[in-house]
């Protein structure tokens, strides 16, 4: 990655004094490690807008269909748990917290607090995942599914833990696993790096069996969703199909975060942020919180409908 | 091969005015509004063809007096910018814009606003035909029966995909949706035959979605084109009723003289081993009349399940029976 | 350094200060109390737009401070205010449309809906009784 | 003044290393993080991606020649020019200028090393070169018939494959998101000191607006055609009548992004006029903010048409008569354009060379192609002409009189600097000539065609279209000779071409104060920022057989060849 500077010195920026800004950290087209930044951070609000775009999509054919057919969603509501959902919203909004400290710590240089920060906030991501599962299972127990397979009937509801819900945990089980023998693997290497690295992400999939359990144990207490109308209303799978795509789609920036998140992990646990380097966990951060965003506007919209 | 590349002025197979060269850009125009469009178009089309001319001789001019050559190596002095010509050319096309605006949205309501006395017709759209009932009952599948001067509405439903009536000699247009009623309306005021092409893309055979407007001189003509009277049809020939079924509800999709087609040809039907998905199965009176009424149930090899074909549930026992013995005609077997 | 806005030797490093942080948190977690204790309430119509501005506050508090819009530069301001923009622009629009349409689609009859014959009802009828 | 043996050493033929030489091996190009590598690669992709949609479209004018059938069947017509305008739009308009030539000229007319994030320049190469293969991954297996709109619920009920070819599509638009993303951070952060916003070139506030829109419109490309996938797998209802769906809805939903992406289409296409007239008049443009507005103008104002579309879709009155008015506002800045390129041309001094001709003849194409929008701006003539062939030629006019038009003189243009060898005037001259001959004769009947009511994608018709299919026919022909020789040309003049110097043409943008083809890091010796279109900063040299900035310094210290960088 470095550059011999003599030969881009002389070119059209070459009046730069601070040649000594060019640490391992900036590539070979930028000036200085300010330029970087700001393209850097200029690039991922830009990003934001297309995800912002992108949503918009989903939540104008919610508005939409609300708009024309506020009885599916009076009625379809019931279905779901706003304890849960309310529960979602603190946990989500919990990792914004952690996300936006780690922030904050790697702007001072303080990489062992940003690795800790990452690693809650992965852990809240997972949880949230984990409840998200055991809600959606519990939907497929009772066959409410996208429109055209919609098939609700209560009695469906088992007893014990869903199969969709295990497996569903087939592969986070996996991953617990593969991860956790990983980080055995770690212990016996020197300094530890793999150690800490593997053990943090058995950690973060750990979270989602507490999401599980913190779910299971809810819906044992609360007895589920349970609603038993005397008629359905014909379209009411539509109101399904629009809440899988949202909140589906949102779960999968979700999931693209946790992975963002473990880069960053790796990156604080090799102590790669300074003062005048921490465009990835700045840019990292700003992307977690548009999936926070996305959530609080999210949580009113399906779970608060009267 | 046919080279006709010079052949300009071909005219169409139906019944059509020799063109003229007045009106070389366009068909007859044989409804209200029509007149309108036209002028509408030219009116455009003169305004844009000095722009173009302008815009072109320029160029040209320019090109040619500022030509690069041995004595002119350099531009000669001129201003970069000029703010009052930016305005006096923005301006100008904009009252020209305006008007066209205008014109539009005022040729468009009028094609749109319906008249009150129009008589009401139900187009039904399906791949690959049209079919249109009257107000008095009567159907006709393919051929668009009117009468001139009448207004017409069109109430128009799409039984699977997208469709679009266009007749351009009364340059009215209007996509028909599933799931949903779109209307139009036409007041025809030519009598002739004229072309209805489908021209929103809906599959395999769209560009054979085509049918022929009849625009009749009195409504006693357009009775007689159409009659479709139930007593009188109970006591005609059995296999001429299942003529007039199948072509106004399965020709789109089936035909009778052996080629494949959305659906199977239907002329082998009666007294056959049909190969199906599920097995083989002899093609006799039940098999019909399931296959009519739960076209889900079994489907022919070579074609795909779920059946593209709707349920037709409307006929009743006799109907059924016609088309029965309809496909036996066909088929020849007994 | 656990000031708001340290002036650092490298101009664009500005951490905020963990009070902040925890402040805007826990007033994020208050307003998602009251958001579901206001569902409950009988608010009638009102009840889309109170959940909806207190979503707009969460957004803004989330926004300005988390993701330190607040101390941004202008321009990326600018950026990301107008997606919503034009989503509202989008939904806008559709909505006019749509809505003018409407009674087409409510007159048709649901079993005149394309291959409704086949599938039109996927519900069967639910039982009363409750277990 | 020049210093001519130093120009000659780091400004002339002999330049020792430069891009292209400067590491070997196909994987220094398929890793390579220089943004002109990467520009070089999308030329060769978008090329193919045209001559394969090229030949899709010279067999459907080839069936078409006759009524009825003569070698393609009703379905296979079908898939033959659903195939021609997906491949044409999502794999070759779309990326054509912005992601091959802007590549190349962008970070370089900005006086940058690169584009802000290479890497990400790199990806949306691949996520282009993965979403072609998805697009010919379903033409080879199962084929497509939906029309590149991939309107509902045809799209949910065909039995080709439409869940490959959307998936492609959606790919290609991410692909499409991260060039403007890239774009956009380029020219806000990267410019050369100095460089003010009205210091740009042209060409690059044609790239910003084009950015602005990839931005903002691609992403609802991207979750239309998921829903699109959700309900043709799953059967969601948002689209699906039979669910309850709403088929209205899936083209605004796809109008939203694929309206904005007609002018994705033609602003990087007026931003290389805009280059060309000037360079080539060897005249400062006239109007430059008024042309630097009006990209933007048209950018944004293109959000705001999409309706115009869907006249006759079952959209409700009202929606429709916003829709038509707003449209006619576009008109005035793209007329704006087309005003202040001719008053450049005036007291100029014109060089009427491939690309001066290529501009020309965009002027009168797109004159055309723009006028006729008119038509179909205004709501009584569109309803007649609304899906019929007078759309076709309309759209052709703007996107292959325009874009293709555009393209090929901004290749001309830029070819010299791109491999460092002058082309053939002549056979450049004859490309322009059949290229204009073919298109009009292809595209000119169908305006007649279609006002007299020939539908559009229609495999069989009317006997009394019959002379102006024909006619389109032959024209189409000589078009397809006509891009042939044209590439030829090109290709066969970056192998084998003369060699040329850093600025032959005497342009005054960045670009061409480096050597052709340009370094590794584009500029080996200190760059003299000046106006872009100041032409009397280019002095010629004989010895060079090319200009030299009249300030031109050698470097500091003799180039020395580096290490390419890559992934």
């Amino acid at each position: 990655m470095s550059i011999e500077h003599g030969v881009h010195h002389d070119g059209l920026h070459g009046d730069h004094h601070d040649a000594h800004h060019h640490g391992k950290f900036i590539a070979h087209h930028f000036d200085s490690a300010e330029q970087q930044f700001d393209a850097g951070k200029m690039g991922i609000w830009v990003f934001l807008v297309t995800e912002v775009l992108f949503f918009s999509g989903l939540f104008c054919a919610y508005i939409l269909y609300r708009y024309h057919h506020p009885e599916i969603f009076v009625q379809a509501h019931h279905f779901l748990d706003k304890v849960l959902g309310a529960g979602n919203t603190i946990v989500l909004l919990f990792s914004s917290l952690t996300m936006a400290l780690a922030v904050r710590a790697s702007q001072l240089g303080q990489n062992r607090s940003v690795a800790i920060y990452v690693l809650i906030t992965m852990v809240c991501a997972s949880i949230f995942l984990g409840v998200k599962a055991v809600e959606y299972t519990h939907k497929w127990d009772m066959g409410i599914f996208v429109r055209s397979f919609f098939q609700y009937d209560d009695h469906h509801h088992a007893e014990g833990i869903s199969r969709y819900l295990i497996l569903a945990s087939i592969v986070p089980g996996a991953l617990l696993a593969c991860f956790g023998g990983l980080a055995l693997l770690g212990m016996t290497s020197k300094g530890g790096f793999e150690k800490a690295f593997w053990g943090g992400m058995a950690i973060m999939v750990l979270g989602y069996f507490i999401g599980v359990g913190g779910g299971m144990f809810y819906m044992g207490m609360s007895g589920g969703e349970h609603y038993t109308p005397t008629e359905l209303h014909h379209d009411i799978g539509i109101f399904f199909s629009i809440y899988y795509c949202m909140t589906g789609l949102h779960a999968f920036h979700v999931i693209g975060g946790i992975i963002a998140l473990a880069w960053i992990y790796y990156r604080s646990l090799a102590c790669h942020w300074r003062p005048d380097y921490f465009g990835p966990v700045d840019n990292v951060g700003l992307y977690w919180h548009l999936v926070d965003l996305i959530w609080i506007f999210l949580f009113p919209l399906l779970y608060l409908i009267n | 091969m046919n080279f006709s590349l010079f052949n300009l002025l071909a005219q169409p197979d139906i019944e059509h005015p020799p063109y003229e060269w007045g009106d070389y850009f366009f068909p007859v125009q044989a409804a209200e509004g029509a007149a309108e469009n036209d002028f509408i178009y030219w009116a455009i089309l003169w305004i844009s063809a000095v722009f173009f001319v302008l815009i072109v001789a320029f160029m040209m001019y320019f090109a040619w007096v500022y030509r690069r050559r041995p004595g002119h190596e350099k531009p000669l002095p001129s201003p970069s910018h000029n703010t009052t010509l930016e305005i006096l050319w923005s301006v100008i096309p904009s009252i020209l814009l305006v008007w066209m605006f205008y014109a539009g949205a005022n040729g468009y309501f009028q094609s749109r606003i319906i008249p009150e006395s129009a008589e009401e017709i139900w187009v039904t759209a399906q791949q690959f035909n049209w079919a249109f009932t009257y107000p008095d009952g009567d159907s006709t599948a393919n051929e668009l029966h009117l009468v001139v001067n009448r207004p017409v509405k069109f109430k128009m439903e799409s039984r699977d995909v997208l469709h679009s009536l266009f007749i351009p000699a009364f340059r009215q247009k209007q996509d028909v949706v599933p799931g949903r009623y779109t209307y139009t309306w036409v007041r025809p005021t030519r009598v002739g035959t004229y072309r209805l092409y489908c021209t929103e893309y809906c599959g395999d055979n769209h560009s054979l979605m085509y049918a022929n407007v009849i625009v009749h001189a009195s409504e006693e003509a357009r009775k007689e084109a159409t009659k479709w009277d139930w007593d009188l049809f109970a006591q005609t020939d059995p296999v001429k009723n299942g003529e007039r079924i199948y072509q106004l509800n399965c020709a789109g999709c089936h035909r009778v003289d052996g080629v494949r087609s959305t659906g199977p040809p239907l002329n082998e039907v009666y007294g056959t081993e049909r190969s199906l998905l599920s097995g083989t199965r002899l093609g006799d009176e039940n098999y019909i009349r399931e296959s009519i009424r739960e076209p889900n149930k079994e489907i022919v090899s070579g074609f795909t399940s779920p059946s593209q074909m709707p349920a037709f549930i409307q006929f009743n026992d006799d109907q059924l029976n016609w088309i029965v013995i309809y496909l036996k005609s066909l088929s020849g077997k007994e | 350094m656990t000031t708001a806005h340290d002036s650092h030797d490298h101009g664009f490093a500005h951490p905020v200060s963990k009070k902040l942080l925890y402040g805007v948190f826990f007033a994020l977690v208050l307003l998602t109390i009251i958001t579901v204790v206001a569902n409950d309430l009988p608010l009638g119509k009102l009840d889309l737009w109170v959940a909806m501005g207190i979503a707009s506050i969460k957004a803004f508090l989330v926004m300005a401070f988390f993701m330190h819009m607040w101390w941004e530069k202008g321009i990326n301001i600018v950026f990301f205010l107008s997606s919503v923009l034009f989503a509202v622009l989008f939904v806008g629009f559709l909505l006019l449309d749509t809505d003018s349409y409407k009674e087409d689609v409510e007159i048709f009859p649901v079993d005149l809906r394309p291959g409704a014959t086949e599938v039109i009802s996927p519900l069967k009828p639910v039982s009363e009784t409750p277990h | 003044m020049s210093n001519p043996s130093l120009a000659q050493q780091y400004f002339g033929h002999a330049a020792q290393h430069n891009y292209l030489n400067v590491s070997k091996g196909w994987k220094s190009w398929a890793f390579t993080l220089d943004h002109k590598r990467i520009g070089v690669m999308y030329l060769i992709g978008v090329t193919f991606a045209l001559l394969l949609a090229g030949v899709f479209a010279l067999l459907l004018r080839a069936e078409l020649f006759t009524p009825n059938k003569m070698f393609l069947s009703e379905a296979q017509y079908n898939q033959m020019f659903t195939l021609h305008g997906a491949i044409m739009v999502f794999a070759f308009i779309i990326p054509s200028i912005p992601a091959a030539l802007g590549n190349f000229v962008l970070p370089m007319m900005l006086g940058a090393k690169d584009v802000a994030f290479p890497r990400l320049n790199l990806m949306s190469f691949y996520l282009w070169v993965i979403g072609t293969i998805f697009l010919v991954i379903a033409m080879i297996t199962n084929s497509l018939d939906t029309g590149w709109t991939f309107y509902t619920p045809y799209s949910i009920r065909t039995s080709t494959g439409v869940v490959a070819a959307t998936f492609g599509a959606f790919v290609l638009g991410f692909s499409s998101i991260f060039t403007g993303i890239n774009f956009l951070v380029t020219v806000h952060t990267m410019r050369a000191p100095g460089m003010g916003w009205f210091q740009m070139p042209l060409f690059i506030w044609g790239l910003y607006a084009t950015a602005i829109i990839q931005v903002l419109a691609t992403p609802v490309l991207g979750i239309t055609l998921l829903m699109l996938i959700a309900e043709r797998l799953l059967h969601i209802g948002i689209f699906d009548p039979k669910y309850g769906g709403d088929p209205v809805l899936f083209q605004h939903f796809f109008w939203f992004y694929s309206h904005p992406a007609v002018y994705i289409m033609i602003l990087p296409g007026m931003g290389v006029i805009s280059e060309l007239i000037s360079v080539y008049s060897r005249k400062k443009i006239f109007g430059y903010s008024f042309i630097a507005f009006s990209s933007v103008a048209i950018a944004i104002l293109g959000f705001l048409v999409w309706g115009h579309h869907m006249f006759t879709s079952g959209q409700s009155e009202l929606v429709t008569l916003i829709f038509s008015a707003i449209t006619f506002t576009v008109a005035i800045p793209s007329a704006v354009k087309v005003f202040n390129w001719l008053s450049t041309m005036y007291k100029g001094c014109i060089a009427l060379v491939t690309p001066m001709l290529f501009a020309m003849s965009f002027i009168f194409l797109f004159g055309i192609g723009g006028l006729t929008g008119l038509f179909l701006a205004t709501l009584r003539t569109d309803i007649h002409l609304h899906d019929t062939y007078f759309v076709v030629a309309h759209f052709h006019y703007v996107m292959v009189g325009g874009t293709l038009t555009a393209l090929f003189g901004g290749l001309f243009h830029w070819w010299p600097k791109m491999f460092g060898r002058m082309y053939n005037e002549l056979c450049g001259k004859i490309t322009c000539l059949l290229v204009f001959v073919g298109f009009n004769v292809t595209f000119f009947p169908q305006f007649v065609m279609g006002s007299r009511g020939m539908p559009r994608r229609y495999a069989r018709y009317d006997i009394e279209f019959e002379a102006f299919h024909q006619w389109s026919t032959i024209g189409a022909m000589i078009l397809g000779v006509g891009v042939v020789i044209g590439f030829a040309t090109l290709v066969y003049a970056a192998f084998r071409g003369p060699r040329c110097a850093g600025n032959p043409f005497g342009a005054a943008t960045l670009e061409w104060q480096s050597s052709s083809p340009p370094s590794f890091h584009n500029f080996d010796h200190k760059v003299e920022f000046t106006s872009p279109y100041d032409f009397s900063t280019q002095v010629y040299d004989e010895e060079l057989d090319s200009y030299v900035h009249r300030n031109f310094t050698a470097p500091a210290k003799p180039a020395v060849p580096v290490q390419p960088q890559s992934i």
